[in-house]
């Protein structure tokens, strides 16, 4: 009969637990703090004279493994500028198959899409949660960016890079 | 008072009581368990969840209650209700205080035995009459451990009858004001049949470590896997309704029922089963379960020939302290 | 019928092709089906028992509920894409799995991995190692115990501290689950400052509540009668199945791709292998959490001295296509926490050679469940549930 | 003749060479040995040479068009690999070609763990194994027409799970 004692220290140890802070938060509150990397959703940016980055050469396209990507390319002149040049006339990333994988980020050749920190994006329908241009370039304005680029990942990457790059790190 | 009155009063107060207490009881546990596991608990229904088991219960009627097309259909339907029933007749004797009782019957622990062991049977109806392989098993495990554990439980209740000479429940407790609580005193038996109680008690409540008739890990959720709606909801409300019975009824056999250090009275009844209820829930949130046959093993080897020597060694005391009797 | 379970549970094998005519014409066998929706079968997993009242006569296990067809996709994408398509096959231990598949492609390809690249592999190895046994350890308990009761208190213990290990995972790929963090030829992300410091702390926090998860479950009684003697696998069978990781060790035999056959960088540290004799729940679950402990010793060992130096060996990715290969064959196995997950390509698919021709998952937990019709018959259905937990398969990557 | 990250060790090389005449395949991948032998390899791998872990079967479908494909036209090559135990463990492994139709002998009664092993195979590509005991599909379900992993078995083609 050694079940009394040995249910002792199982008791002891869940009512130790009692006392200390629980874990969870009460979630629509209360959210967790999110790490500069952090990848939810995603973004398509402009430039600082406010010019679109993109220039719908299809790369995020090609490489999604899920297949998610469509861009549609448009040769136009630059609102900003004047010049002639690329843009993507529609972009269209249907969230629901996405699996976030961040590869789109990585191919990109301008830094055009990124990816951004909120993760609840709750909806009622399908259809909400395919993000057309509009609403990436909506999140570029609305929600905190994530801190990897196509460039800041090239140069993590790199096989010339000497040594642990000193990037920006979490909030 | 005119008898028939005083009895519709009585199951009036016991029945809203119990089942009020029973509801509020499921809040304290999912509190308490949450805050045992590093979680909140609920919070979002009224103040720190309060309103929980409200909700809960609007949900559990809302639910359209599906019978199985090859279940036996009246048994099905029968079984959740007679188990809330059994539980709650139990109550009918326990004495609150000196003078609230619903009948003091001068074979209080008989009459709360054989209540107790009734429960058996709408278990094995619900299990047998879903026509389900799961609840089946669960039934018979049901029935199986019923049955052993009846027999330490009324060993195990034996004790504070032989110590107090009566089996009247309330006569029990007089006899502890008087002569201390039979968890104390005498040293020995009735600490050792207080820790008998309590595991057979368990399982015929079907809680962990014993509840191995609706062992969710194993069977589902044996008998009630089935079970929608408030068919389910009266099963899991008379579960926690037995488990209420036993803790006032071992407060009742021996921690002296309503007597305390000061002002005796209905408050140290309410402390005393409160506690051990959430004693139960305590150790409920911290053991794993043990097998079937362990579950017998235990009991046959262990808990029934310990019983018959507690059984003994009260007798013995009686005999020696209060010569021959 | 004179095989009793106490008789049963010797060292013996059941015959898994056992024909009922043969066993008892008399016996009422029952059958049960356990799963596919069943709250301990840890996924889609079907069970059909044949039942002689509650001892088990004859098991039949059914896999291929959660069968996604992830070989068939392999041949159409790219080896780039299918990096992030990997973390979903064994979705306990996802580091694991992208490890065993860049190492197969860097194989087929010939490429050196960087030494800064290889060590932060190891460390992330060991990082999800604790963080896969820890969720075994709460599984394990809730089978034992019950989503109602003291098992899922340890359950939520256990994914309480999951959680600083997904803290830190977070902090360094940016994701919880999907990480993505491998290329060919080395890693995506470099270790942000401050890191270190984090993963000591997560594993400080982690390294006492292990003992106390010990007192909790493992030297309790209940749990001793439940575990001891139940479900041996011992390391001959466990052999002949192909069964490795703890399972093997836990039956006796010192084997450990880490020690035996090292890649990434562990022929420079020094791994100490757990193994136990018994080969039942008692013994795995033993062995589990001692190799908890040697991950910790080992990402303590390794964090603070992961070299300078670059972290990939090849241009950073930028189309799909970036790596080819027109033939050959080849296979690279890492020991994950549930055994030997391996990889065998073969080179020069579609995509004029960017994808694989055929792609091969090695996956442990197909093993280890063949080992269920071996050593089920005589035990309860109790103890099924018990066996099913200790050997810890994960359905996404038994199915694949 | 190997197996890139793992191959042979020289012993078993040698062995293959020698008693089993293996050659090297035109596609790369494990020495290739005649198909009626290879149980007698598996025994004396596990018997003399201490491979008693039971590693993987994997068989690959070559269609005509591919040209890698033999002389005997449509063929479905099946490698097999086992594992060594303890200190220093290597993989041995080797190839058998057969014509698709054509079977290959089972490993079930030298290797339990080659029993699920080769009825995914089976589901999946196609390749029969003689002398199996339990020759069912694994993954698939029972009245699944057709095996996947085939190279004319295009990844988009419609089945009908729910009928």
């Amino acid at each position: 009969m050694f079940y009394f004692t040995d249910s002792l220290r199982s008791l002891a140890a869940s009512m130790r637990n009692v006392f200390r802070r629980p874990t969870t938060v009460e979630f629509p509150a209360v959210r967790r703090p999110r790490p500069a990397r952090y990848r939810a959703s995603f973004a398509l940016l402009h430039d600082e004279a406010g010019d679109e980055l993109c220039v719908g050469c299809k790369a995020c396209e090609r490489i999604c493994p899920s297949e998610i990507i469509s861009v549609e390319l448009l040769k136009k002149e630059s609102p900003v500028t004047g010049k002639k040049r690329a843009y993507a006339s529609d972009f269209v990333l249907d969230s629901n198959a996405c699996i976030y994988c961040e590869l789109c980020v990585q191919v990109c050749p301008t830094d055009a899409i990124v990816m951004v920190k909120t993760p609840e994006e709750p909806a009622y329908h399908r259809q909400s949660l395919v993000l057309t241009m509009e609403r990436l370039y909506e999140n570029e304005k609305h929600r905190p960016l994530s801190w990897a680029n196509a460039t800041l990942l090239a140069e993590m990457q790199a096989p010339e890079s000497k040594g642990a790059t000193k990037v920006a790190e979490s909030e | 008072m005119n008898p028939w009155l005083r009895g519709l009063l009585y199951a009036l107060l016991i029945t809203n009581v119990f089942l009020t207490i029973t509801a509020w009881s499921i809040w304290f546990e999912r509190k308490f368990s949450g805050r045992m596991q590093s979680r909140l608990g609920p919070t979002f229904y009224g103040p720190w969840g309060l309103l929980q088991p409200v909700v809960d219960g609007i949900k559990l009627i809302q639910k359209e209650s599906l019978i199985p097309a090859s279940a036996d259909k009246l048994l099905f339907v029968v079984a959740p209700p007679l188990t809330v029933v059994l539980a709650l007749g139990t109550a009918a004797v326990i004495p609150f205080s000196s003078d609230i009782i619903a009948a003091d019957l001068d074979i209080g622990v008989l009459y709360l035995l054989a209540l107790g062991s009734l429960t058996i049977i709408p278990v094995w109806m619900s299990g047998w009459s879903s026509n389900n392989k799961y609840a089946m098993l669960g039934a018979m495990r049901a029935v199986a451990q019923g049955v052993s554990y009846e027999i330490p439980l009324v060993l195990a209740s034996l004790v504070p009858v032989v110590l107090a000479g009566s089996m009247s429940l309330s006569d029990i407790v007089r006899f502890q004001i008087k002569n201390g609580w039979f968890a104390f005193w005498p040293p020995g038996p009735g600490f050792f049949a207080f820790l008998f109680f309590l595991p057979a008690s368990l399982a015929e409540a079907n809680r962990i470590p014993f509840d191995i008739p609706e062992a969710e890990s194993e069977l589902i959720a044996g008998v009630s896997t089935e079970y929608t709606g408030m068919g389910f909801g009266l099963l899991y409300l008379a579960e926690y309704l037995h488990t209420l019975v036993i803790s006032a009824v071992a407060s009742v056999l021996f921690f002296g029922g309503w007597d305390g250090p000061f002002a005796p009275g209905l408050h140290w009844m309410v402390l005393k089963t409160l506690g051990l209820f959430a004693g139960i829930f305590w150790v409920r949130w911290s053991l794993v379960r043990f097998r079937s046959d362990q579950l017998m093993s235990i009991c046959w080897r262990y808990l029934v020939p310990g019983g018959l020597i507690l059984v003994m060694s009260a007798g013995l005391w009686v005999h020696f302290t209060r010569g021959g009797g | 019928m004179e095989m009793t379970s106490s008789v049963a549970r010797g060292r013996r094998r059941a015959n898994p092709y056992l024909d009922l005519e043969s066993y008892d014409p008399e016996a009422d066998l029952m059958v049960l089906n356990l799963g596919p929706q069943h709250p301990s079968t840890h996924g889609v997993f079907r069970l059909k028992l044949y039942l002689d009242g509650e001892i088990i006569v004859k098991v039949v296990p059914f896999v291929g509920y959660l069968h996604r067809g992830v070989e068939k996709l392999c041949e159409k994408l790219t080896m780039v894409q299918l990096v992030p398509i990997f973390d979903k096959n064994d979705y306990v231990s996802p580091m694991m799995n992208e490890q065993s598949l860049v190492m197969a492609f860097e194989a087929l390809l010939g490429v050196e991995v960087p030494r800064r690249a290889r060590y932060l592999r190891t460390v992330l190895a060991e990082l999800q190692r604790i963080a896969s046994h820890l969720l075994w350890l709460g599984a394990f308990a809730m089978d034992l115990g019950g989503a109602l009761g003291g098992g899922a208190t340890l359950f939520m213990y256990c994914f309480r501290e999951r959680e600083l290990i997904l803290d830190v995972f977070e902090e360094l790929t940016g994701c919880r689950f999907h990480y993505n963090t491998h290329i060919i030829g080395g890693n995506r992300h470099d270790v942000p400052a401050g890191w270190a410091a984090k993963v000591h702390s997560a594993l400080n926090v982690i390294e006492p509540r292990l003992s106390e998860y010990e007192s909790f479950l493992i030297v309790n009684d209940i749990y001793i009668e439940r575990t001891r003697g139940v479900g041996i696998v011992d390391g001959a069978l466990a052999m002949e199945l192909g069964i490795t990781g703890p399972v093997l060790r836990a039956g006796g035999v010192d084997h450990d791709l880490r020690r035996d056959a090292p890649y990434h960088c562990y022929d420079e540290i020094d791994v100490r292998v757990a193994t136990a004799e018994a080969g039942d729940c008692e013994a795995r679950a033993s062995v589990r959490i001692a190799e908890m402990r040697e991950s910790i010793r080992l990402v303590r060992a390794l964090i603070d001295g992961i070299p300078e130096g670059p972290l990939g060996a090849r241009k950073p990715i930028k189309t799909p296509l970036a790596e080819k290969a027109t033939e050959g064959h080849s296979y690279a196995a890492v020991e994950s926490p549930r055994g030997e997950l391996g990889v065998y390509v073969v080179g020069g698919g579609d995509n004029r050679g960017a994808s694989p021709y055929r792609l091969k998952i090695r996956s442990p937990s197909l093993h280890v469940l063949g080992c269920l019709p071996y050593i089920l018959p005589g035990h309860s259905v109790s103890d099924a549930v018990a066996v099913l937990g200790s050997v810890d398969p994960i359905m996404g990557e038994v199915d694949r | 003749m190997k197996l890139l990250g793992a191959e042979n060790s020289p012993e078993v090389q040698q062995l293959l060479i020698e008693q089993f005449s293996a050659t090297a395949t035109t596609i790369g991948g494990p020495p290739e040995i005649a198909v009626d032998r290879h149980v007698e390899l598996a025994k004396i791998l596990r018997d003399e040479h201490q491979y008693r872990i039971f590693g993987f079967v994997v068989a690959v479908h070559y269609p005509t068009r591919v040209k890698e494909a033999t002389e005997a036209g449509e063929v479905i090559r099946v490698s097999y690999g086992l594992r060594s135990v303890g200190k220093g463990t290597r993989l041995a492994s080797w190839q058998l070609c057969v014509p698709v139709g054509q079977s290959v002998p089972t490993l079930v009664y030298l290797f339990a763990g080659a029993d699920w092993q080769e009825r995914e195979q089976y589901d999946l590509v196609g390749v029969r194994f003689d002398g199996h005991p339990d020759l069912r599909r694994l993954m698939l379900s029972e009245d699944w027409q057709g095996h996947p992993l085939r190279k004319d078995y295009a990844i988009d083609t419609k089945v009908h799970p729910w009928r």
